[in-house]
């Protein structure tokens, strides 16, 4: 077992070595680097091909038409594309959207931008649970409302939303939907068309593909038009200007094609290695899971723990990579803002730890940590100047 | 800027897809019928259209023998299945009634060479060149004989 | 020798092995996918660790500061942030942009957004050699104007401009310039303090390196702040959000790198492989060079034929992977608009061929290509109704 | 929104490097006078600072023999930092006379364990629980022997 273990896949994943193959495969070889965009000679055309057939490997996973998928630079860069796109786009329909307040910064940053734009934004606020309920998105829906985003998966405590529920509510309003599946992309099944789903952002990194590279579902026949981020060459229907990155598509092709044969397997096994590290750490005093008990990812476990301090509780960590609410980075996932609207205290915000599985980790990996887990907060918990703190955290 | 202009349908990239038939391409390396002289000599006809401007011109020069077309030669600045359509086109009238140039049927041609419906416009050069050299021969004759009529 | 015989490599280039092994290397090694913005596990330090000596080699190659350096998914979003950001920005300043009608579609197609946005722009139309003049520039430079674009070497027939000319021009003006370095950079020397650049756009898949990934320089004392195009984490201090591609960010290092180190013996192989073809192909009846004959780039050879269809010499040519002014690809460079503004007419526009020379062209493909020239032209002007029309193309 | 907010200085991403000197990671491995008595014992002092909301929170107990500080132990809830200026403070105390428990000088404790700026906060907490010891000692006492100055 290498040091330290990776529980960090929410934040990326390593490459599975089939992806790793294709994209090596692509590299290497002596007529896989020509410009996509040319069809006028050979090398163009293999390129393309390739871009293609990854396209539908996409699209397949998600029960969308090829035509309907559009690469971009990531999940971050296919949330803005969505948001501004049809938000500007659509500007003179309406001018409210409806979000919430637990999304990730690639939308809610968007969204502030957008109210600097003149747009009026609604967050909606989680339960205690960490859910948003398709009645509370039907109630948040004005005459004035363009869009709804709403996350599949959240990203620090893994709950998952009720996407088909939510889309119904939006196709019966004539509202656009868009979800961000950057998270649930292989986690989880998605149908764009029985959820009712009209713009979809995902990204390779965070199902054993490449980082830099990602897509955006259209549904074209709904959403008509819509204004690019980006102004240039006529690539992806004019909405995504930029040479195609060959290598990168592939990998994200062969990435979702692993997902769709993998999934259900990945999806059983991940989710007992959770549930076993759960029962390995629910009996340390203070524990408390956050997020909803079941509507959840098989693979993310965010906890928080009283009477321990966040920093020591990482540096105790050490030999786990996991992410944690004490180094709330801004670059990446910053979890306390989630805990937060979750109704956490600010110590038991600091205290998170998400422990996020994948495909790659073992039940040796997941009982170390459990111990390792452990070990950190008796030993914090022995310094703790009242233990009676545990519990009031 | 709202660039994607129609839901249904994606604009086409591009026009040129540089994918010919086997045809077009055998015609394109080795055209037959190719040249024409430089003065025409009796019994012989000839019909221009289109030009360099217009991106194709196309020039037919034929022998004709009492009613009949003995050689069609052509010369042609033009796109590679505009160079393969004269090449048929010119095999086909050889021997033919001069008449028949003014049959021109340019579905059959599209058939035979798989030309793409965008080409279509080139084909109505080819028309315009063989209609004229029709007309020349009319007037050369200076006799309508009933059976070719002008349509 | 391989056909096609690849001379497009102002499209885009082969990756270099050396690249390729270091992507390679970075793709397959167990510890080099971490998500280089977490650095709170060793994991994320080596991802980050290997991203920031990256932004070193390519701030060596144009002499910026590493800090100085913003990595983004290419020229084309290099292009987008460097003239929407600073211009956003700087509206309160002016309202007036100088650029040139023969700049890549990402640069005109920007500049196109920004004009429905109240900016007015001036697009400076070429001399005959295809080049702008410092003078123009000068000229064209009001007490409105925010910022000029002038790219160094253009993509379809190489003409390079003084850059450092124009730099000077707009110091004294006190305008910020933008410069589009994607065709340049690597092959032409670069100096960001000494040609006075402002904001720098280059792309790795011109210069051997991979596709997808790009940077833009960015004088930070001089432009103080800019607008991001997307919103999101904090990743590049803000302005660019977004999981950094690790593997990518590593192979643009390297090619980089391989071009401080190869790029003299380059231009001098290369300029020589391009003389070569030129003489090879220069007697043939009609044949033009476009663009100025001693200023331009080593690589690229933009000729046009008279008394020659496009399509037909494309067509004669498909031995030879090449870009056609008759192959109008708007997804791609698209030649003619360059060629119409330098006056040349349609039937020369529609017949021009781009050969562009790479590192791994060799003497045996230039001869090769020389050759399929000459065999191509010589067949169509056999075809033509008046050979006079050679020289009236 | 510009985000570049300051043309030199590039905002720090983030407070926690997780990079902590050896003397601080053996600290907080293996801590030293760790432990207070649930109940004061005559002779012992105990000051507090901080609390579970403010994310440091420090007790110190001394036993006190004649002006002299014999045993110094301590609880906390904090990072690693605090947690080895704790093991090092007290450390340093045992023995010394009890105004040393005023004679605070975060420098010397910075440089031994590195320590760096941004958690001078956290010394302070440790410097307010040093000085309710003291104050309380002296209130126990009664007296002020005239060698420490309340400052
Ligand atoms: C829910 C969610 N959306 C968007 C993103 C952004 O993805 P990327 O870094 O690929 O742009 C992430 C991951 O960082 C995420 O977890
Ligand atoms: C001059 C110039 N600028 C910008 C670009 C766009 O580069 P990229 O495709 O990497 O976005 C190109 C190449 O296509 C170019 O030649």
């Amino acid at each position: 077992m290498e040091l330290p273990v990776y529980l960090d896949n929410a934040s990326t994943t390593p490459l599975d070595p089939r992806v790793a193959d294709a994209m090596v495969r692509c590299l290497q070889s002596s007529d896989g680097f020509g410009n996509p965009s040319t069809d006028t000679h050979a090398l163009g055309r293999k390129a393309r091909a390739q871009v293609e057939a990854a396209r539908d490997q996409v699209a397949a996973l998600i029960n969308a038409a090829r035509g309907d998928i559009i690469w971009t630079s990531g999940a971050t860069e296919s949330d803005n594309l969505a948001l501004m796109g049809a938000a500007s786009y659509r500007r003179v329909r309406g001018h409210h959207l409806v979000t919430s307040a637990t999304e990730h910064k690639a939308v809610l940053s968007t969204c502030q931008h957008l109210e600097q734009q003149g747009f009026r934004i609604t967050y909606l606020e989680p339960d205690r649970d960490g859910l948003i309920e398709p009645e509370a998105v039907k109630a948040a829906i004005t005459s004035d409302t363009i869009l709804v985003s709403i996350m599949h998966a959240n990203n620090e405590i893994g709950v998952v939303h009720d996407i088909a529920g939510i889309g119904a509510v939006c196709r019966e309003a004539d509202v656009l939907f868009h979800v961000d599946a950057a998270q649930s992309a292989g986690r989880l099944p998605l149908d764009v068309q029985r959820q009712c789903i009209d713009l979809l952002s995902v990204t390779a990194h965070k199902m054993y593909g490449p980082k830099g590279i990602g897509a955006l579902f259209l549904n074209r026949q709904r959403l008509g038009r819509i204004e690019p981020l980006m102004h240039g060459g006529a690539q992806e229907r004019g909405l995504r200007p930029g040479t195609l990155p060959t290598h990168q598509i592939v990998g994200m092709g062969k990435a979702f094609e692993l997902a769709a044969s993998d999934m259900d397997q990945d999806i059983v096994r991940i989710a007992s290695l959770r549930d076993r590290l759960w029962d390995g750490i629910r009996s340390v005093p203070g524990v408390v899971l956050n997020g909803h008990p079941q509507q959840r990812l098989c693979s993310i476990l965010c906890v928080s723990v009283g009477g321990v301090e966040g920093e020591s509780l990482m540096f105790g960590l050490r030999d786990l990579a996991v992410t944690s609410g004490a180094a709330c980075n801004s670059a990446t996932d910053e979890p306390s803002y989630v805990l937060r609207s979750l109704g956490r205290s600010d110590q038991l915000a600091h205290s998170s730890i998400r422990f996020s599985l994948g495909r790659f980790t073992t039940a040796e990996e997941v009982d170390f940590a459990a111990t390792s887990f452990r070990q950190a907060v008796d030993h914090l918990h022995g310094m703790l100047p009242d233990r009676h703190a545990i519990a009031s955290g | 800027m709202p660039l994607w202009t129609d839901a249904a349908t994606p604009p086409p990239d591009r026009v040129i897809t540089l994918e010919y038939s086997p045809a077009v391409e055998l015609y394109f390396r080795e055209p037959v019928n190719l040249g024409c002289a430089e003065n025409l000599v009796p019994h012989q006809i000839q019909g221009e259209a289109g030009s360099l401007e217009q991106g194709t011109w196309i020039v037919i020069q034929a022998g004709v023998e009492a009613g009949q077309l003995e050689t069609v030669k052509f010369l042609a600045y033009g796109c590679p299945h505009t160079i393969a359509a004269c090449c048929r086109m010119t095999e086909k009238l050889a021997g033919a009634a001069v008449g028949e140039l003014v049959n021109f049927a340019p579905d059959w041609l599209t058939d035979e060479l798989n030309i793409p419906v965008e080409k279509a416009g080139k084909l109505l050069i080819l028309q315009d060149a063989l209609r004229e050299c029709f007309d020349r021969w009319k007037t050369a004759a200076g006799e309508n004989d009933g059976n070719y009529v002008d349509r």
